[in-house]
């Protein structure tokens, strides 16, 4: 199960190279056989069983897969919000969650929510802040230069730093959300569906801004979605999931080169990759759409 | 479907109105049971204890004996209750027969609205116990003013809701009735009017807790019979065993109104229980 | 409703729409907007959030009335809502109190077009066909979002409109979901030839949908470019995968690159 | 509900005159023995504006202020009494779940008794009436901020929670940083409720169970056969009332200026 990845950046060739930000030495994850059952009320609901997959550090890994397979219970379990009923999770080879061991939340992991997350009584300079200082590994001083850096640095948003998160567009939320998360220089970033529900135009600019912030700071990158052409532009992997219970069905390695800009959205190589991924995903969409009907009889 | 990964996320409330009365609070479990159970051993080891202030105040297990000794085989007992329920009862359905078509003429006419909704902000305000010595000079029999009291606590209540839900209705559910071509009696009964039941049951929700708090009071005030009554004779007479009997009686009563407009509510929005 | 002779040609000329809001700037939401919708094609009208969509779907509804400019449909002004032109709402409309039956047979009933047991008869044909026949007793709120949309559908099916016009139909969907939905409408485009003018913010919808897509710039709202979508019939997710597609939603994009002065401006 | 345009404004003073109007015509010229019987306007207003009033209390005597000020000690006193124990206990059942379990059941026993029923057992309870009413008072006002203070606890996003611990949140930082100010909306909401709720309880307390304050004043005036006293003692009692949660309100606006904002957006 440990098949390891190719470098991308040695792959791209030497232009690449020099834009993507050197592997960095953590974040390394590796899962091993992960099950995870809920039982609410005596009925069992495998969420998702026998789950592995390797991810390198600085890797950027994408899953895709229908409402409902168990991707953001993957998530969940990583970040630590909740256990697992089989299998294990190490992070740079120490045990993150075993069944013994349950996982716990911390700033080595963080989340970038569905629905975003900023605190909305909090100012965006003080959601960025907030990390290091309730960590107390800043002073405030060193907090406010260093929120403002990265702000500045991840599309000028230090423009918009006394502004309340409401005032923003959903897109600057998810942006301020991501450079909150960088704040702590976290292990793994995990994204869970973070650009669901935005326009065409929008998400675009999302995508470009996200790389941009993955050349500049590379980390290893957990992203959930279920637009396939999403996954395929962003990661360096993507792994389809299948539906109740969640397991993987097939992965793909996206060997398109870094860094990549929308041009490649309508190159033959995208294409082919595209179509690849898409009947298994389709096939899959099917299935549990009509599983949901059913059920609802 | 989704359910599986939405497990841990809470279900969110409803309005914070209803938050203060609909019985939101889960069964008692065995924490819960601990709980009232200490609640009732505290107040016999007060009582037992002599502790300032519980001098007059007699231990459960007094009250409990008084209660099967004299109260609940007398006749004048449960006649208290049914004269307070009559009391509310009347207060509330008054309440609901003029408050609903006020609320929805204030909401539909907007000339009749900032005629009158004004005047109705301006009364609003004012405690409906202060209307006990108005009432009184009013109304020929004391029966007929407690009644007037009970009715104006649950009215003006009423109508601000269903006004509020007439103002918020879904702009979309009446285009679309347009849309389709219904004439306005139509959209009136078969739109405007079902809207508001949700909002009506809010109102009559939070209406039957003020009621009873209403009659309650102005029973101790201007009454020679009901509960409310029956707990300030106690006092009177400085039978404390009395007092308590006085409002438990009044808590179950408020509690099985509570339960009757639940099932009421239910029954008015069967598009809400799944 | 025929094939052949398609009828729901709606058309807007120079549009004007001002919202006043107290304390507030008036601010322009549409202006100079010109619109020629085809009978019996599938027009997409495609723009970022806020620009205006809805209003002018509002507009061509008849709920709200123009500042300036005229709107027809077959050559008759638009004056008030009709049954002749159903919109189907972003989310959803449907009246949660009453069952999924009493939702589809309302418009036909309301308007004494058809007596109960004539509705009744052509509904449950409908959610037949709609694979809704076993929900026709539930409520809207008992439905999944997917069985929502179609329920919608299916109402303003009921009162043979000439044209459809969809705003943001499937909006608040899982993604999976409205794939399924997208390929169902159509289907049911492909059989009726049922004008249809369909508005949305994704491009992928868009290009997937449309036989021609309008390009709505922003501030205030106007039709700024028409592609035509020239992809074959009938159209399954397949064509998702075909340089065709890719070629024109390559198209689109460039057209609303340029729409967004800068990337900040949308992001 | 301020009016917004000129013809709702004068409809508003049009309104008030025909109320007046209405209540002056009933009791001057009805010949209904129970209108005779009440005060007219004409009557209660020279009589509150009066220098030198028949019964004593005008806007120009000492009395009138001294009870105005007693109903606002007590409102006070009790209020601040229940915001002081209220929202801690409602943050704190919202928090611990364990906790909860203990609390809700003890709510659950005592809450269906209406707070008015209190009074006797209040003054058996108290060394003075005056702590009886101010008890009572206080009473309502709890419940309805621990409940809100609860509710808003509860209906705090999850997820906020998560992405406070994966920041590496200690438990006091998320007290500090999440809950307070998450649950602060429903706690001035129910601050508001409470405090309309106090003056409804303090009216009937001061009646039962008081010397001096405006709920006093109205018995004291209808035991004395003063009636125009009791229609200005009803009309204190709601400016009173409306004074106070006004200013509730206004603080919860200084205090929530991101959740105006957060409002604002959704408008």
């Amino acid at each position: 199960m440990t098949a390891k990845i190719r470098s991308i950046a040695s792959a791209a060739g030497h232009e690449a190279q020099l834009d993507l930000a050197p592997r960095p030495a953590h974040g390394k994850l590796t899962i091993t056989e992960v099950g995870k059952i809920y039982d609410p009320q005596g009925a069992a609901v495998v969420a998702v069983s026998d789950c592995s997959m390797d991810i390198a550090a600085g890797d950027f890994l994408a899953i895709v897969g229908p409402s409902g397979c168990g991707k953001s219970t993957l998530v969940n379990i990583i970040a630590g919000f909740d256990n697992l009923s089989s299998g294990e999770i190490l992070l740079d080879d120490a045990p993150l969650a075993t069944t013994e061991q349950a996982p716990r939340p911390g700033s080595d992991r963080v989340v970038v929510f569905q629905n975003g997350a900023l605190f909305p009584w909090k100012s965006v300079l003080d959601n960025v802040m907030y990390g290091p200082l309730v960590q107390e590994v800043m002073t405030h001083r060193e907090a406010k230069r260093k929120a403002l850096d990265l702000l500045r640095r991840c599309g000028g948003l230090d423009r918009v730093a006394e502004a309340y998160p409401a005032q923003l567009s959903s897109g600057m939320q998810r942006r301020v959300e991501i450079v909150r998360a960088l704040m702590n220089d976290p292990k793994v970033l995990l994204l869970d569906e973070p650009f669901r529900a935005m326009d065409t135009v929008s998400k675009t600019t999302m995508h470009e801004h996200l790389l941009e912030m993955y050349h500049v700071c590379r980390k290893t990158i957990v992203f959930i979605t279920h637009d396939l052409e999403e996954a395929i532009f962003l990661a360096d992997r993507v792994v389809v999931m299948t539906s109740r219970p969640g397991t993987i069905k097939t992965t793909l390695d996206v060997t398109l080169p870094r860094p990549r800009t929308a041009a490649l959205l309508a190159s033959e190589d995208f294409r082919a990759l595209k179509a690849k991924l898409s009947a298994a995903v389709h096939e899959e969409a099917k299935r549990a759409f009509e599983r949901g009907e059913r059920e609802q009889a | 479907m989704s359910s599986v990964e939405n497990t841990v996320s809470k279900p969110h409330p409803g309005k914070a109105l209803v938050a203060g009365r609909r019985s939101r609070l889960r069964p008692p479990n065995w924490r819960g049971s601990v709980a009232v159970v200490g609640f009732f051993l505290l107040w016999e080891i007060l009582v037992r204890a002599q502790v300032s202030g519980f001098a007059q105040i007699p231990s459960p297990v007094t009250v409990v004996k008084v209660l099967f000794t004299s109260y609940l085989l007398d006749p004048g007992y449960w006649e208290s209750w049914l004269t307070s329920f009559q009391r509310v009862l009347y207060g509330f359905v008054l309440a609901q027969l003029l408050g609903i078509p006020l609320g929805l003429l204030l909401g539909t006419r907007k000339t009749f609205n900032y005629l009158f909704y004004p005047v109705i902000e301006l009364l609003r305000p004012i405690p409906p116990l202060a209307w006990v010595p108005l009432s009184i000079l009013f109304w020929p029999t004391a029966e007929l003013s407690i009644v007037f009291i009970t009715f104006i606590g649950a009215f003006f209540i009423i109508v601000i809701n269903v006004h509020d839900a007439v103002r918020h209705i879904n702009k979309e559910h009446l285009w679309l009735a347009q849309s389709l071509g219904a004439s306005r009696g139509q959209i009136f009964r078969r739109i405007i009017v079902p809207s508001v039941i949700p909002s009506i049951a809010v109102g009559m929700t939070l209406g039957i807790a003020v009621t009873w708090n209403v009659v309650i009071a102005a029973e101790m005030i201007a009454a020679d019979s009901g509960l409310g009554r029956l707990t300030w004779e106690g006092y009177v007479s400085h039978t404390g065993p009395v007092v308590i009997i006085g409002m438990i009686s009044i808590g179950i009563a408020g509690y099985l109104s509570t339960l009757v407009v639940d099932w009421v509510e239910k029954r008015m929005m069967p598009w809400k229980t799944r | 409703m025929s094939k052949d002779h398609p009828r729901g040609h709606l058309v807007a000329r120079g549009l004007k729409k001002t919202y006043q809001q107290k304390g507030h700037a008036p601010v322009t939401v549409l202006e100079d907007c010109n619109l020629d919708i085809e009978p019996g094609k599938l027009t997409v009208i495609m723009g970022s959030s806020g620009c205006g969509k809805s209003t002018l779907a509002y507009l061509l509804a008849g709920y709200i009335k123009p500042d300036a400019g005229s709107l027809s449909i077959d050559g008759r002004a638009i004056t008030s809502p009709g049954p002749d032109r159903v919109l189907v709402f972003q989310e959803t409309a449907l009246w949660p109190w009453m069952s999924v039956m009493d939702n589809v047979m309302f418009g036909p009933v309301a308007r004494g077009d058809q007596s109960t047991a004539q509705a009744r008869k052509a509904a449950l044909e409908l959610l037949e066909r709609f694979g809704l026949i076993d929900f026709r007793d539930k409520y809207p709120g008992q439905l999944s979002g997917g069985m929502k949309r179609r329920a919608e559908i299916a109402q303003a099916l009921m009162n043979h409109p000439q044209v459809m016009i969809l705003d943001e139909p499937f909006r608040g969907l899982d993604e999976m979901t409205r794939e399924l939905m997208q390929e169902y409408y159509m289907r049911l485009f492909e059989d009726t030839a049922l004008t249809t003018l369909f508005i949305t913010s994704e491009l992928e919808e868009a290009v997937f949908l449309a036989d021609r897509v309008l390009v709505m710039g922003e501030t205030p709202g106007r039709i700024v470019s028409s592609i035509e979508v020239d992809l074959p019939h009938p159209r399954s997710f397949e064509v998702l995968d075909s340089q065709a597609y890719l070629d024109i939603k390559r198209e689109a994009m460039d057209a609303l690159y340029n729409l967004a002065l800068s990337p900040e401006g949308t992001g | 509900m301020p009016p917004v345009n000129k013809k709702q404004f004068w409809y508003m003073w049009l309104g008030y005159a025909l109320a007046l109007a209405a209540w002056y015509a009933a009791t001057a010229w009805l010949p209904v023995a129970a209108f005779e019987r009440l005060p007219g306007p004409w009557e209660v207003i020279t009589e509150w504006f009066s220098t030198d009033p028949a019964y004593g209390i005008s806007l120009f005597t000492r009395d009138y202020y001294i009870h105005i000020l007693y109903s606002f000690y007590r409102a006070t006193a009790a209020f601040l009494m229940a915001v002081a124990l209220g929202v801690p206990l409602g943050i704190f059942m919202g928090w611990s779940k364990t906790f909860n379990d203990f609390a809700a059941a003890l709510f659950g026993l005592l809450r269906p008794i209406p707070p008015l029923a209190w009074v006797p057992l209040a003054i058996l309870l108290f060394p003075s009436s005056e702590s009886a009413v101010i008890y009572v008072t206080f009473l309502v006002a709890f419940f309805a901020t621990t409940m809100n203070t609860y509710v808003g606890v509860r209906s705090i996003d999850n997820d906020y929670f998560r992405a406070a611990a994966c920041l590496g949140s200690k438990p006091r930082h998320v007290l500090r940083h999440v809950i307070v100010p998450g649950a602060l909306p429903h706690i001035f909401t129910g601050l508001q409720i409470a405090m309309g709720a106090a003056w409804f309880s303090l009216a009937a307390g001061e009646m039962i169970a008081a010397q001096y304050g405006l709920g006093y004043m109205i018995f004291e005036a209808y035991n004395l056969i003063q009636f125009p006293t009791i229609v200005i003692g009803m009309a204190t009692l709601g400016i009173a009332g409306y004074v106070s949660s006004a200013a509730i309100r206004l603080l919860g606006v200084r205090l929530m200026r991101w959740h105006e904002q957060s409002l604002g957006m959704e408008g």
